[in-house]
């Protein structure tokens, strides 16, 4: 009982492993920075360019349960992990580690992430993720601080143990219905029932840690502060795009309504009260991204017709938090990292396109214009909540729009303010050169937030909504 | 054609607010731009006069909110032709009195202008044909007598007197516009002659007649919104003699006139009406006794005279309400320019600082005499002839058969006459202390003058002399009226005109006039009993209370005045402690939190272990129980 | 129903030790517990049920072994770099919030 | 009580005991010890179970392998080898905590299979294993060697501090 | 034709964008055409055209735009929002005149204020529940920036409570917006108008949701705390357009959307609605009464004065709709005139505390007489723009009957006395008394002349002929409450 291959179909997986392997192969026989740079990210380019080609046909098929099956969103999810990884590297201008490994790291994360995407089984899904997570500990660890160390044990203690929590959830579930591959998953029945919804409870659970919802949020922080800044742009935005897809996987399929409502309110309430008091600047994004996590979550309570939802809301945010982890980037002097906010005091007016990019992006994750991604995601997952009957939840959601413009505002406008004692006029900054790769990723992500946010259908195109269902009034 | 007549000085007065108010040439222009309204407009008035028969009337569609038409109509029957014309006289001769008067005032370009603003608002009222229109120039004269009354800078009462007019009679207005509101609604329209044909229930009527008495009390200054009359003498004298004597107040009567086939219909209005004239009639005229403010005597007989005016309206005679508006405008007019040419000579206001000016101001002197002795009734002056109509009125209506109750009729009737007997002490009174006598002008300190009690004058006055010509020749011609417009009731054309009685004098006069000769006697006796004394003083402890006008001043000030200030300390309190706190502490509170969260977070990485697997297991629970039940 | 009794006391007495212990590498060690009663539950599910694929529990188990492997080998690279930086292995020296740079 | 339940119960006996002096412990490397002893236990487990590949998979990975790299950190560590008392934390979060989530998941699972006898399976020998891991689970087992990669390039990077990035 | 819809709004966003590129003074003037560019549109928009039926737009364009959501381009201009637009339209041009010889940084201010254009006129202009939401929001951020970048002492403090409670008010009109289009499966206003296939639950519901997000941005007590604060604080320009044509925001959608979308939920709100709008007229003029500073005053005035126009709104007759609507343009008008002058008096005797102000019409005389116009057309005075809605709103109370809205009609009144209280007691304090000393600006000038005229001749103007503001607006008024009779 060989299972048929179709070879075509695993295009995608194919490109995101087969760069990796280059990556390892280039480092070896060139071991010049640029030409390992350049091999992966043209590796990830192509990676970006083959779900769209790839054919959709289900493959690695028991019966009718598969493997790899692509979904209605599974190329843009493969897409956009491959645009992540392209711009993460393209912020990697100074990352403290030798190029070939980051570089073959980054993308055995980013063929993780592909994975994901296409997972038909738990196992492949769990394989996944875990391919996604495990070169990021390794990735975080990078910077030879007691920060960075420090960081890197967070993250790898609290993501083992929600690995050995998701798996325990597998396993409950395997034993009380003997599904794994996604599509045969059911509600346990009889004496089971208990049994298959604490399994589901504990997936869920599990895969929550990896979106950073409360209370599985504590490492992200720490993390993200002291990992290198592309690296925590990468697990802010690609590592959360995972865990969404995961999660997404299992609550279209069975119901989880409660308990994702009790995290998605938890997770943007306490992100977002707790990003108030914030002093630097990326635990500011990192806290806001907890924040995010729980609007993310909030339309997964209303289980497969949530999803798209869900996705859309996901895209918009990495394409926005991406950009301002990459204003971060480009703003810094480069010893620095992070730093205080109030060390942006008046930086607009040395480097205003940044700034102008940073505000686009602090507006989007706002829901507020010049940021009409943003606006169009709230637009969105307060759409399928209310449409779905889940009023009270798009509620929770717009007041703590409210919350999180408090500090969003507070500090796009530190950029803009002058520093105390000096009229605006006056200040002299002196000018910072942005390194082209920093500038193009830059651009490129902004050019994409901005179409989003005037063209939004395209993505709800590509995750194959078409057309607005009331759902209510029938 | 109608229409020009209020809007000519209203556009030469918006035009004359552009002038620049300081230099030279700006006052010439702006003398002359308000000359020129209030001559057109008294032109105008007497062409209509004299070409029209019939009322003329002008309908022009304004606006239309929902499914209530505004229109701009004019309607000028002959009755507010000659309403007009007294306007316009008085207008034109404040005017040009007012360039001797103000003429080293430096504001003056603005003052002339709100006069001319004032004459047109006026003759809005007098010829407006809707009630949304009549309201425009009702309010407007509002405004013009608020800022004329403030004009004078150094006053210090000035600015307070203004606001507390404005006020006050805004306080009426609330009533006038909600009756408006009601009237209006009610006939589905504002025309008044819709409105005088519609067909209103009993109570809608009432009410919405109610509730335009108190605009009119307000506008009128009468009881209970009188108050602010006496005060606003702090304002210019012309603006006095126009606005506080001759005209704005008296368009209270002008409306009720106006409205008078709806009044008819409703004995509560008119009872109410009448209660009220009775109450103003005695209030003024007692208050006007012991005022030792010239200004302020002739302020609170204004307060009287309108009083017999809403009597006469009360006790149904329309007509001689109007014709005592007609002479009271002639004869207060006079009187107010003559006081300002004795305020101007002698530069105070107090009679205590007068005395003996007959001899150095004959022409001043011989002024007040006609308004004076008009004023209290005195045969064949105008002032008799009117309120000897109001008097057979009220006699008639006490017999009972009118739309009044008679009880309202004997009211009015007994307190009109008690007004003459007061109103003949007080004049003679008046022309006593002012004219008579020795002089009182310098003290034991030398000359008595007191900076800010002649308004609009920024020199010491000289000797006390007849004003100059530009001043004297206004007083004198509208001495002509005061005198002799009484006579004018035996002209059949003005009769028709007002709808007026035939005049007959007959013995119902020889009470009115044995009252008159008591008081006049009276007051003359007490003054020549202590040489030098107000004869006032004769009244012992009553004075204070009649100087202070029985305290209803303090009483406003304590009833409502007080606690409305009071209200908006608390509501403010309560605004920025409760509203604004709430708000402010849902941000607080919000604050705090993230602090005690972060805080929360601020702990070793074991922390976060159980955390996340606390968190894990209560969530199983739940979910156990949760699908159990499921 | 025996073996998934021990499982499920194996996760907890796993769950205790990660919470209780002080060393990483103790914590490490409370972590293989924790997968090892996972395992244990696939391959007992494997009895109990009979699911789509014959054996996928035991394959999921030889998954998770590799998986536990590897991340065991990565973990134990980053405690030893933080002992380096640290010389210390105590968790709760690291601090969540707050660091020093 | 069958021989199998019998056999079960005393392997699960040394299992959860041996596990519990893991977590209790105060010698470190006695608890590397105990820790063979549970998984060596488990294998059995597995053995009566069955899974005949899974226990020897076990006894060589983890018995062999994590182990032996467990004990190699202590070494590395420079963890005293005898005794220590700093090891553990207050205990009373973690044994309410560790004692809730063994109890209760002893008892959903009792509770979900009450005393059902299962007939045991056939054993899955290493050639039916392979048949299904090549038959019905290629995909992650692709992409599982792609992780192993990344997990010994990763050890690598972060063992050897030779190795320093560049931009630092 | 219809393109003309789209063009105002691309060209003052083209102007923003082509001011921030430029030179500081050649952005200032590009800018400046910007803003007279789209003013001469906004002219033409709403030039008032014969429509073939009662709720047929003037101008209309509609495309799709995100099907996934049912969100369309749909822009239509009628009666209730052409004067909105000129008005708009007015305050910017004058504003950005205004900030055209004041320096610093004039240019991005004026690229703000024409954004902050985009967003208000696209508010007016949105026939489509999601694209109203979305203009609604784009204002939000761009007067934050004006009031915290141009502000005086205490702008931060104040353009952050702006701007929180604003979106506040916002995130509960989109769950508002959301509601209807999931019951009723459109998002079309026209084809929503009357509250067609809303179930009266949805209604309630939906109206509660708008009338609390409109009541925040108009802002109705007990909801206006942030106005005074922003408006202290704001820069001249910020306060005009904020008091002129951002309030109307709230107005407007409670107008056009609370309750011609949802006429059965506005009707069984408006009693509340209405005694809310009455308390805030009358406490809006006691606390103005007990005020202290110029521009707090003047923006306490508006809360009384919105509290007219929302009476108006909640009597839901014909006459009180219009009412609410001249109401409207008349407080944009006068307050934005107010707030011009408010500011000249600050820049000459840097103290907004009227304890310290005085004597006005001695030191400045043009200066005062225009503060006093101002003044009394902002207390209502017959004949000025201020009348009209104030009265009417009164008639409209009246209209509706028994006790409850007598009772009503008669506060609101007794409020209207009030205002006139306080505006007086103001004057007072201002323009009469002793006389402070002023800088060695005395005169007005020219740049001042400029911005100021236009708005005393339209306060002037529309007294005199309220019908420019009505004449469109009787029959979509109609349309809307046609589903209440």
């Amino acid at each position: 009982m060989t299972q048929s291959i179709n070879h075509l179909a695993l295009l995608p997986l194919y490109a995101a492993a087969g760069t990796a392997v280059l990556v390892l192969i280039v480092d070896l026989a060139v071991g010049r920075r640029s030409a390992i740079f350049g091999t992966a990210a043209a590796g990830a380019l192509i990676t970006a360019l083959a779900p769209v080609v790839a054919s959709t046909d289900p493959t690695l098929c028991v019966g009718a349960n598969c493997s790899w099956a692509a979904g209605p969103s599974s190329a843009l999810i493969a897409v956009l992990f491959a645009a992540l990884t392209l711009g993460v590297l393209g912020l990697s201008t100074r990352v403290p580690a030798p190029p070939g490994e980051f570089c073959f790291l980054l993308t055995c994360s980013m063929t993780g992430g592909v994975v994901i995407g296409y997972a038909g089984d738990l196992v492949t899904l769990i394989v996944g993720l875990e391919t996604l997570t495990l070169p990021l500990y390794v990735l975080t660890g990078l910077r030879r601080t007691t920060a960075g160390a420090s960081s890197a044990v967070t993250f790898f203690l609290v993501s083992v143990v929600s690995t050995a929590i998701a798996l325990l959830g597998a396993g409950l579930l395997f034993a009380a219905t003997g599904a794994l591959h996604l599509s045969a998953l059911t509600p346990g029945a009889g004496a089971m029932a208990p049994l298959a919804s604490v399994g589901v409870a504990l997936i869920v659970i599990g895969f929550a840690f990896k979106v950073a919802a409360v209370p599985l949020h504590a490492w992200a922080p720490a993390t993200y502060d002291g990992a290198p800044l592309p690296v925590a742009a990468y697990l802010s935005t690609a590592s959360k795009l995972g865990g969404v897809v995961a999660l997404a996987a299992i609550t279209s399929r069975l119901d989880t309504g409660p308990l994702i409502a009790v995290l998605a309110v938890l997770t943007m309430t306490v992100g977002n009260l707790v990003a108030l008091r914030q002093t630097r600047m990326v635990r500011l994004l990192a806290w806001s991204s907890v924040a995010q996590a729980g609007y993310i979550l909030a339309p997964l309570v209303a289980g497969g017709s949530g999803v798209t939802a869900a996705l859309a809301y996901a895209t918009f945010f990495v394409a926005l938090e991406f950009i301002a982890f990459a204003v971060i980037v480009a703003l810094l002097p480069p010893d620095a990292h992070g730093g205080d906010i109030a060390s942006y005091r008046g930086v607009a007016r040395r480097s205003p396109w940044p700034a102008a990019a940073f505000v686009l992006a602090l507006s989007g994750l706002a829901g507020l214009p010049p940021g009409l991604a943003g606006l169009f995601a709230k637009v969105t997952i307060i759409d399928t909540l209310i449409n779905t009957g889940w009023g009270w939840l798009a509620g929770v959601v717009a007041i703590n729009a409210v919350i999180a413009l408090a500090y969003y505002i507070r500090t796009a406008a530190i950029l803009y303010a002058s520093p105390p004692g000096i009229a605006v006029a006056d200040l002299r900054l002196p000018k910072l050169p942005i390194r082209w790769p920093v500038a193009a990723s830059l651009i490129g992500a902004a050019v994409i937030a901005v179409i989003l946010g005037f063209a939004p259908q395209l993505l709800f195109t590509a995750l194959g909504y078409t057309e607005f269902v009331p759902l209510l009034s029938r | 054609m109608i229409a020009a007549l209020p809007g000519v000085p209203l556009l030469l007065g918006l035009l004359g607010l552009l002038l620049s108010p300081a230099d030279r040439a700006g006052r010439k222009r702006a003398a002359a731009l308000g000359v020129t309204g209030a001559v057109l407009a008294l032109a105008l008035t007497v062409f209509l006069l004299v070409t029209t028969d019939d009322p003329e009337e002008i309908h022009l569609d304004w606006v239309r909110l929902g499914d209530l038409d505004v229109t701009l109509s004019f309607s000028a029957g002959p009755a507010a032709l000659y309403v007009a014309l007294a306007v316009t006289v008085v207008a034109l001769a404040v005017q040009i009195y007012s360039i001797g008067y103000l003429h080293d005032d430096p504001r003056y370009a603005p003052y002339a202008a709100q006069i001319s603003l004032f004459t047109g608002a006026m003759l809005l009222v007098v010829t407006a044909g809707d009630l949304i229109l009549l309201l425009v120039g009702w309010e407007v004269m509002g405004v013009c007598s608020y800022l004329l009354i403030g004009h004078d800078r150094r006053l210090h009462e000035a600015p307070a007197a203004a606001v507390k007019a404005f006020l006050v009679t805004r306080v009426g207005d609330v009533g006038f516009l909600l009756g408006i509101a009601l009237l209006g609604w009610s006939a589905r329209s504002f025309r008044i002659a819709d409105v005088l044909a519609s067909d209103f229930g009993a109570t809608t009527l009432t009410a919405g007649l109610l509730l335009i008495l108190a605009g009119v009390a307000g506008k009128s200054a009468q009881f209970p919104l009188h108050t602010w009359l006496p005060d606003a003498m702090a304002g210019p004298t012309p603006i006095s003699a126009l606005i506080h004597a001759a005209t704005m107040v008296a368009a209270g009567v002008y409306v009720v006139f106006r409205l008078y086939p709806l009044f008819a219909q409703s004995p509560t209005a008119l009872a109410t009406l009448g209660v009220m004239a009775a109450v103003t009639l005695l209030l003024g005229a007692l208050s006007a006794m012991a005022q030792d403010d010239l200004k302020r005597v002739l302020a609170w007989s204004t307060v009287s005279q309108i009083g017999y005016m809403t009597g006469a309206l009360a006790v149904g005679s329309p007509a001689a309400a109007l014709f005592h508006l007609l002479t009271h405008a002639a004869f207060k007019a006079l009187l107010f320019l003559a006081a300002g040419a004795v305020i101007h000579a002698v530069g105070t206001n107090y009679l205590s600082r007068m005395g003996g000016l007959r001899r150095v101001m004959p022409a001043t002197f011989w002024s007040f005499v006609i308004g004076l002795g008009a004023l209290a009734g005195l045969p064949p002056l105008a002032g008799f002839w009117s309120k000897e109509n109001v008097l057979v009125a009220a006699a008639h209506a006490t017999e009972g058969g009118e739309a009044v109750p008679a009880w309202t009729a004997w009211v009015v009737w007994i307190a009109a006459l008690a007004g003459v007997l007061i109103t003949a002490w007080y004049s003679t009174r008046l022309l006593l202390r002012a004219f008579f006598g020795p002089s009182r002008a310098y003290g034991p300190d030398g000359p008595d003058w007191e900076v800010g009690f002649d308004d609009a004058r920024y020199d010491r006055p000289g000797v006390a002399h007849d004003p100059p010509r530009v001043m004297r020749w206004p007083v004198l011609v509208l001495a002509v009226p005061a005198a002799l417009l009484g006579l004018a009731a035996f002209a059949p054309g003005f009769r028709t005109a007002l709808e007026l009685e035939q005049p007959h004098l007959d013995v119902a006069i020889a009470l009115p006039m044995l009252l008159l000769v008591t008081g006049a006697g009276t007051a003359w006796w007490l003054w020549r009993a202590v040489p030098g004394a107000d004869p006032v003083l004769a009244l012992g402890r009553v004075q204070p209370v009649l100087a202070n006008a029985f305290y209803l001043d303090a009483v406003q000030d304590r009833a409502i005045v007080r606690p409305v200030k009071a209200l908006a300390r608390a509501v403010k309190w309560t605004d920025e402690r409760v509203v604004d706190g709430t708000v402010e502490g849902a941000g607080k509170t919000a604050t705090g939190l993230g602090t005690l969260l972060s805080a929360a977070h601020r702990a070793a990485l074991p922390r976060a272990a159980v955390a996340v697997l606390t968190g894990a297991l209560l969530l199983g629970v739940v979910a156990a129980i949760y699908g159990a039940s499921a | 129903m025996i073996p998934y009794v021990i499982a499920a006391l194996l996760f907890g007495l796993g769950v205790y030790g990660v919470l209780r212990r002080r060393n990483a590498i103790l914590v490490l060690m409370a972590v293989e517990l924790m997968l090892n009663a996972v395992n244990l539950v696939f391959v007992t599910a494997d009895v109990t049920t009979r699911g789509a694929t014959h054996h996928a529990g035991a394959v999921f188990t030889l998954f998770i072994i590799v998986l536990a492997a590897a991340e065991v080998g990565v973990g134990l690279a980053i405690v030893l770099q933080y002992y380096r930086l640290r010389k210390a292995v105590a968790l709760d020296e690291v601090q969540l919030e707050g660091v020093a740079e | 009580m069958t021989v199998a339940d019998a056999l079960l119960l005393a392997l699960g006996v040394v299992a959860v005991g041996a596990a519990a002096l893991v977590v209790t412990s105060k010698h470190l490397v006695r608890a590397g010890l105990y820790l063979v002893v549970s998984l060596g236990a488990i294998a059995g487990l597995y053995l009566v179970l069955g899974a005949e590949l899974v226990a020897w998979v076990q006894v060589l990975v983890y018995v062999g392998a994590v182990v032996v790299l467990l004990l190699f950190a202590v070494m590395l560590t420079r963890a005293p080898i005898g005794a220590s008392d700093d090891l553990d934390r207050p205990a009373w979060p973690a044994l309410l905590v560790g004692a809730g989530v063994g109890l209760g998941l002893a008892v959903l699972l009792a509770d979900a299979f009450r005393w059902a006898i299962f007939p045991l399976p056939e054993a899955g020998t290493a050639g039916r294993m392979g048949e299904q891991i090549f038959g019905s689970w290629v995909l992650p087992f692709e992409v599982i060697s792609i992780l192993l990669l990344s997990a010994l390039v990763g050890a690598i990077v972060l063992s050897r501090p030779d190795i320093k990035g560049r931009g630092e | 034709m219809n393109e003309v819809l789209i063009a105002v709004l691309v060209a003052p966003a083209l102007g923003a964008l082509v001011a921030a590129l430029l030179p500081e003074r050649a952005g200032r003037v590009a800018a400046l055409v910007a803003a007279a560019v789209t003013f001469l549109l906004t002219v033409v928009v709403a030039l008032p055209r014969g429509a073939s039926g009662p709720i047929v737009p003037w101008l209309e364009v509609d495309h799709s735009w995100i099907p996934a959501l049912d969100v369309h381009f749909h822009l239509a201009v009628d009666g209730v929002s052409g004067p909105l637009v000129v008005l708009t339209g007015l305050l910017t041009l004058l504003c950005c005149a205004y900030t055209m010889w004041r320096p610093p940084s004039g240019r991005t201010l004026m690229a703000l204020l024409l954004v902050l254009e985009v967003g208000i006129l696209g508010t007016f202009l949105a026939f489509d529940l999601v694209l109203f939401f979305l203009f609604f929001e784009i204002t939000l951020l761009p007067m934050y920036a004006v009031i915290a970048g141009w502000g005086g002492p205490d702008r931060r403090r104040a353009a952050r409570k702006f701007v929180l409670y604003t979106l506040f008010g916002s995130v509960l009109l989109l769950l508002g917006v959301v509601t209807v289009i999931v019951a009723a499966g459109t998002a079309d206003i026209y084809a929503l108008t009357g509250g067609l296939g809303l179930s009266r639950t949805t209604q309630y519901a939906a109206f509660t949701l708008f009338a609390l997000a409109f009541a925040v941005k108009a802002p109705l007590w007990p909801l206006h705390t942030w106005l005074p604060d922003a408006h202290t604080e704001a820069p001249t320009v910020g306060s005009v357009l904020l008091a002129g044509v951002l309030l109307k925001m709230g107005t407007y959608g409670l107008i056009r959307i609370g309750v011609g979308v949802t006429p059965t939920g506005a009707a069984w709100a408006a009693p509340v609605l209405a005694v809310l709008a009455v308390a805030a007229i009358v406490i809006g003029a006691l606390i103005c009464l007990r005020q202290t500073e110029l521009k707090r005053l003047i923006a306490y005035s508006s809360v009384g004065h919105m509290g007219f126009v929302l009476l108006g709104i909640a009597t839901l007759t014909v006459t009180g709709l219009q009412a609410a609507l001249i109401g409207n343009i008349a407080h944009g008008v006068i307050t934005g005139l107010l707030f011009f002058l408010a500011g000249a008096v600050k820049d000459r005797t840097h103290t907004g505390d009227l304890a310290e102000l005085g004597g006005l019409r001695e030191t400045a005389p043009r200066l005062a007489g225009m503060f006093a116009f101002a003044a009394i057309a902002s207390l209502g005075l017959p004949g000025l723009a201020g009348f009209w809605g104030e009265a009417f709103a009164v008639v409209a109370a009246v209209q509706r009957g028994g006790p409850l809205w007598m009772t009503l009609a008669a506060v609101a009144a007794v409020g209207g006395a009030l205002t006139a209280a306080y505006f007086l007691r103001l004057l007072r304090r201002v323009t009469h008394g002793a006389p402070v000393p002023v800088d060695a600006l005395p005169v007005v000038s020219r740049t001042e002349w400029v911005a100021w005229a236009p708005l005393i001749i339209l306060a002037l103007l529309l007294g005199l002929i309220p019908s420019l503001v009505l004449i469109g607006s009787g029959d979509p008024i109609g349309a809307m409450t046609e589903a209440l009779r």
